[in-house]
């Protein structure tokens, strides 16, 4: 037991967040949200300068072989940036390939994806329609779904891979509330398609890693949306004293560091808890989710509210903040949902 | 203590639906509905002259200067039945609501001939000129310079958070008229026309990609000697004055406002099954609550006699409302999900409920933070020592 | 529409907060705890002195004839001081008498229970057995059960009238966490009661003057709970200063009052409702009860926390108005019962 | 990071678990599962001298003075099989958690050998008096006066919320020894024992109709003048010192208490079907959550490697307890509906869930009222200006 990170992840820690703050600038964030949302400049120098979007990969498979924790650490960093990369839909592609793909599935796609020639998202199916090698079906609300070049589609208990450049595949990108991340909608129609052969297995690793990142991400938000805001109210001057030292002010503050310290704890339990194989590993990842989503949505809108009428100018970053902590709240279940999963369990109710 | 209205009340209800139905029924259905500040602008100024030829501008007013000196029970029933009928939003709010009100008070025999009639045939739009970049929620800390040149004010600044200034004829501006001053003392109350070299509108984007707001830049700007309104040095006390006429009746068209946004959320949660979850049929009910406790705190509110005197109801106004425009925000994307995520065309521009979470973001802040509100409830409210102010 | 106290409201509010607040001290109120929660020589004066227990009987039975608006003023006043009267139960009683009982009921027991000569109480039974001219049945939770006189006992859509002083009455008074208003087990065993003759009538005046009256004396609580906190914080000093001057203790005071003003905006809808018999009566006092209810919780509950450790004290009377508030939101249906009720009327459902 | 025990820490676990389950089980069942701090107190000294005999009274001390130097994830271990045994709340926490670690700090050799033996061996129960009645959250406002007369302290004063002063046998005091000193300058941090004539305890009776606090009275109480722990006119900083091993190993050893408390309301809600509303379930998971990040954040706070740096876990966590536990005493009333306002017997005595609810209200406020663990987190944790001083 030692609930401390080792100095190896500080070092992860150090230079992921060094590198993007260095380099996802408020600038090319928003010169990405203009377009489709993605900087593939960035994600290139991200994959090849940095070499952590292999975290997920075996080291046979040209991947850096780490675990959870610090692919939370990595979603952390992204999070306080609100960096405009497919990092999420990439994640868990990439686990969900290592955890149910064939060999020549692995082979074929994950040094690809891992080296940032190709960008993966995943998509998920109410209703499809199956006829041995082609696929027809609808998917919505696919984060950097119409800047993929490969898919994996889930359909209950199978998943696909899907090559997006196929006239079969349309998609759809919408103007989405968060343009650091949009949403696509993306429509199969009689469409190439290659079966991972573990559907099962690979769904839960791209759902675990999913919920694992997004929560992560969420911390990175509410902690900077705090750093941010602590470092305003000590310069912002009003009735002749730096808003700051207003007892009020100090007291919602206060309030964000002790969430986030919270969300802290929630984050590296969970990854701790996938890393160990963890009997409580589902009941941190749903703890995890609506805890951390919660929090950073709070810190955000604090941001906006105690930066005064700066805060909701579009100019200002802290919108970013906010469009991006309300959009991790929707993605992949409400905290409601998550916290209704929780309560199943502890009242030791059938999952 | 009655809630409800006289016969002769019910008939003025009457008459008032039916011309107002009538119009937006035909001539003016173009503009039916419209909610927000910058749509068909040149149409809805067509709609207060409408408004002004029928004595329906600003029926609160004396007969002289274009009202009816209608009663507070006929002004609760005209707002309700202009939002019944689906009357766009006033171009003209400032106008009617504040810098009318405002010269009514304070202003000269002159001042009121000459700013009145304009104000009252929808003529003459007007916007506020009060915060500034520096100044935020310490109000009173005026930069902006005015200086008295032969028979002209010379104004020279920057306000900002000017709503409507890019459509205003009028504007009225709280200037430093005192070298050296400090804080309220020194601060005179000007009216000056906005088309002049001297003053630049310059829009402010906001949180929901549109542009409500603006920044309002003086340079050498300038206006008659005449054009203040109390004397030099005064403007503080004025505008402290027009602040307390924000609570009026308008309150009550702010909130059919309110429950044309409540109801399209009702409707949108029992379309899309949101409305059979038991959390979000609380919130509904909440919500409904809240708007409900709104309207009857406004009619508490207007039903005292001494119109001056502090009153809870009225100093609880503005965070109350704030903060329940902010929650329905969050309520109206929980029960869209995900799909309140999108937009419905190529552009970031909103539908009324996204547009709802994003906007009131900007509720609890201009017009006086949620904070400021809390420390005015506490200090003029409750009576509690004031903070100390630092010398920074 | 004048939605302001009349001259003669605001006389009547004056008179019976100058009674209570003179009358019901801390004192009185502390050995009234003691025994079984009810001031009998203040409830006597309070009937005879003062000739308010006759608001909601008409003239002509003995009573002043007045309205739901002067019951929720006298409600406000009672709840402001946390008197131990059976208030609750006697205007419950004697509007349900008003509105379903016969003649002889009525030149029978409005009378005694207007001087106060005898003390009424109001249940609730799920299940009854009903032998003609004897009912048998337990109620639970009575307010005041144990001290009252006459008892009317609802049955769904029945109700009748038991004089508790025959032996086949039993009544258990239980320690209660509210003092001032204990509540009681009351169980009959072939009882002799007169039945209401119009049962649906006489329950409905009992239910919407109890929820009026509670929602009232929610507003009284709440509003006390911040006078009280207000004065204190005046006073005490902490850190060279009255803790009253710092920012987050202003701020919680100013919640506190701009929840207390919309309690009072409630509860004086839901009494001009229900006098002008208007449609939404029963919308507002699903509000009202709901919102002054929790209102009330949330300032007493600051009360504690805004006096510090002597909050938590005995001796200090800051866990009176907490438990009353408490109380206040369990009797006749939770927060939560109320606004789903609220949410069934705005969807549009079927009650 | 790693949240799993080695196999050789997973054998201390079998060890300790299998001592303190026999104990529970056989001599000691009379006293298993007591929480509160007033029951039984003769038994659970036996207890407390029982553990002693088998160095299990306080694990972490080094082995000289009767501890087992005990790793981290060894006092983790124990302390979680500690509650699972369900072995009672340690009668003399303060001696073993507080006392002890502030002697082992500050304490010169010869204090140690004086006082670190009686409370290893469970037969000194400790107490302390920092509170007094005109300070409040304002702890540095001491008026308590000691002042040295020949080889002796001689005290005087008052102080508050000493809780279980009524069946300890010494009390530490901060009092304020240097004349006309003010805020922390000039305190002393002195030891004394409480049985002399000069100290009279008397019990303070809280909204629960318990009484575990005390106001505890000095006139000419005395010890000797090498009572003191550090220098005179330092006790501030040994105080201080003090109050940062509150948050130490027993942090989860009282989160298994909370453990308790959830699962009993979780048991009724299943029984009287509360557990099928969805709005009670929300609750509950938040609950759940709530006392699992509290764990999760203890573990971080006690795996730092440097314990005197100022850490955000160690900093919030008053607050997040205190918080939790009275939502969840509202939680509790909500689950048990109208029977939870009902004793079960004649007295005013409450089960563990209607005394949960009503004393939670006092976590808030003793130990730091959470407005003031908001202050500290806000200047310490975040480097916000401090609130400026008055000077009434």
């Amino acid at each position: 037991m030692d609930f401390v990170f080792t100095d190896e992840q500080v070092m992860i820690a150090d230079t992921v967040s060094a590198f993007l703050v260095e380099s996802a600038t408020s600038e090319r964030t928003r010169a990405a949200m203009a377009a489709d949302g993605l900087d593939r400049s960035l994600w290139a120098s991200f994959c090849e300068d940095l070499g952590l979007a292999g975290i997920g990969v075996p080291e046979e498979s040209g991947g850096v072989g780490l675990g959870m924790v610090e692919q939370a650490i990595v979603a952390e960093a992204a999070g306080a940036t609100v960096a405009p990369l497919p990092l999420l839909g990439h994640a868990m592609l990439v686990r969900a390939i290592v955890a149910g793909g064939s060999h020549e599935q692995k082979d074929t796609w994950l040094s690809r994806l891992v080296s940032g020639r190709i960008v993966g998202a995943v998509a998920r199916a109410e209703h499809w329609q199956d006829k041995g090698s082609s696929l027809s079906l609808v998917a919505d609300f696919v984060p950097h779904g119409a800047s993929a070049d490969l898919i994996m589609v889930c359909g209950e208990a199978r998943a696909w891979l899907v090559d997006a450049a196929q006239p079969q595949v349309t998609r759809i990108g919408h103007v989405t509330m968060d343009q650091t991340r949009p949403l696509a909608t993306v429509t199969l129609t009689e469409a190439r398609v290659e079966e991972l052969p573990d559907g099962p297995a690979a769904i839960a690793a791209a759902e675990v890693t999913g919920l694992l990142s997004l929560s992560a991400e969420a911390l990175g938000v509410a902690q900077e949306a705090l750093d941010r805001t602590v470092a305003y109210s000590k310069e912002r001057i009003q009735f002749g004293r730096p808003i700051g030292s207003f007892q009020a002010y100090k007291h919602r503050l206060a309030d964000m560091m002790v969430l986030i310290e919270q969300a802290r704890s929630a984050v590296y339990w969970a990854a701790c808890a996938l890393d160990e194989n963890d009997a409580d590993a589902w009941l941190a990842l749903h703890a995890a989710k609506s805890f951390c989503a919660d929090t950073a949505f709070m810190c955000a809108a604090n941001m906006i509210q105690l930066h005064g009428g700066i805060g909701f100018t579009w100019e200002h970053d802290a919108h970013l903040f906010f469009k991006r902590a309300r959009s991790i709240q929707t993605l992949m279940g409400s905290g409601n949902h998550h916290r209704e999963k929780v309560a199943a369990m502890v009242l030791g109710e059938a999952a | 203590m009655k809630l409800g209205f006289s016969l002769a009340e019910e008939a003025f209800r009457d008459e008032c639906a039916a011309w107002l139905q009538d119009r937006m029924a035909n001539a003016f259905a173009d503009i039916r509905g419209i909610a927000n500040l910058t749509e068909k602008i040149e149409r809805r100024k067509e709609w207060e002259q409408e408004l002004a030829a029928h004595r329906w501008s600003c029926i609160g007013w004396p007969e002289q200067w274009g009202g009816r000196g209608a009663s507070l029970a006929e002004q609760v029933i005209f707002a309700e039945e202009y939002a019944r009928a689906g009357a766009p939003g006033r171009v003209n709010h400032i106008g009617v609501e504040l810098a009318g009100p405002t010269i009514l008070a304070f202003g000269t025999e002159e001042q009121k001939a000459k700013f009145l009639p304009g104000i009252a045939a929808g003529t003459s739009i007007w916007c506020q000129g009060y915060s500034e970049p520096n100044a935020g929620s310490d109000l009173a800390n005026v930069r902006t310079k005015a200086r008295l040149e032969g028979d002209q004010w010379v104004v020279n600044g920057q306000k900002v958070w000017t709503s409507l200034a890019h459509y205003s004829d009028w504007i009225f501006v709280v200037a430093r008229s005192e070298e050296g001053s400090k804080g309220p003392k020194g601060l005179t109350f000007l009216m000056m026309k906005l088309d002049q070299p001297g003053i630049d509108v310059v829009p402010i984007r906001q949180i929901n990609g549109e542009a409500e707001f603006n920044e309002t830049f003086f340079a050498d700007a300038r206006c008659p000697a005449d054009s203040l309104i109390g004397t030099p040095g005064d403007g503080w006390r004025v505008a402290m004055g027009l602040l307390a006429f924000e609570r009026g009746v308008s309150t009550l068209g702010q909130q059919m406002g309110f429950r044309n946004e409540l109801d399209e959320i009702i409707r949108v949660a029992r379309e899309n099954g949101a409305a059979r979850d038991p959390l979000i049929r609380q919130r509904i009910a909440k919500a409904e609550i809240g708007l409900r406790l709104m309207r009857y705190g406004a009619l508490r509110m207007l039903s005292r006699t001494d119109l001056s005197a502090i009153d809870g109801a009225a100093l609880t106004y503005k965070i109350q409302w704030a903060t329940w425009r902010r929650d329905l925000g969050e309520l109206a994307m929980d029960v869209l999900g995900q799909a309140g995520e999108i937009a419905e065309g190529d552009a970031y521009e909103w539908g009324m409920l996204p547009n709802l979470f994003l906007y009131s973001r900007c509720d609890t802040i201009y017009g006086g933070t949620n904070q400021i509100q809390r420390n005015q409830i506490a200090e003029r409210g409750l009576g509690l020592p004031r903070e100390p102010r630092g010398d920074v």
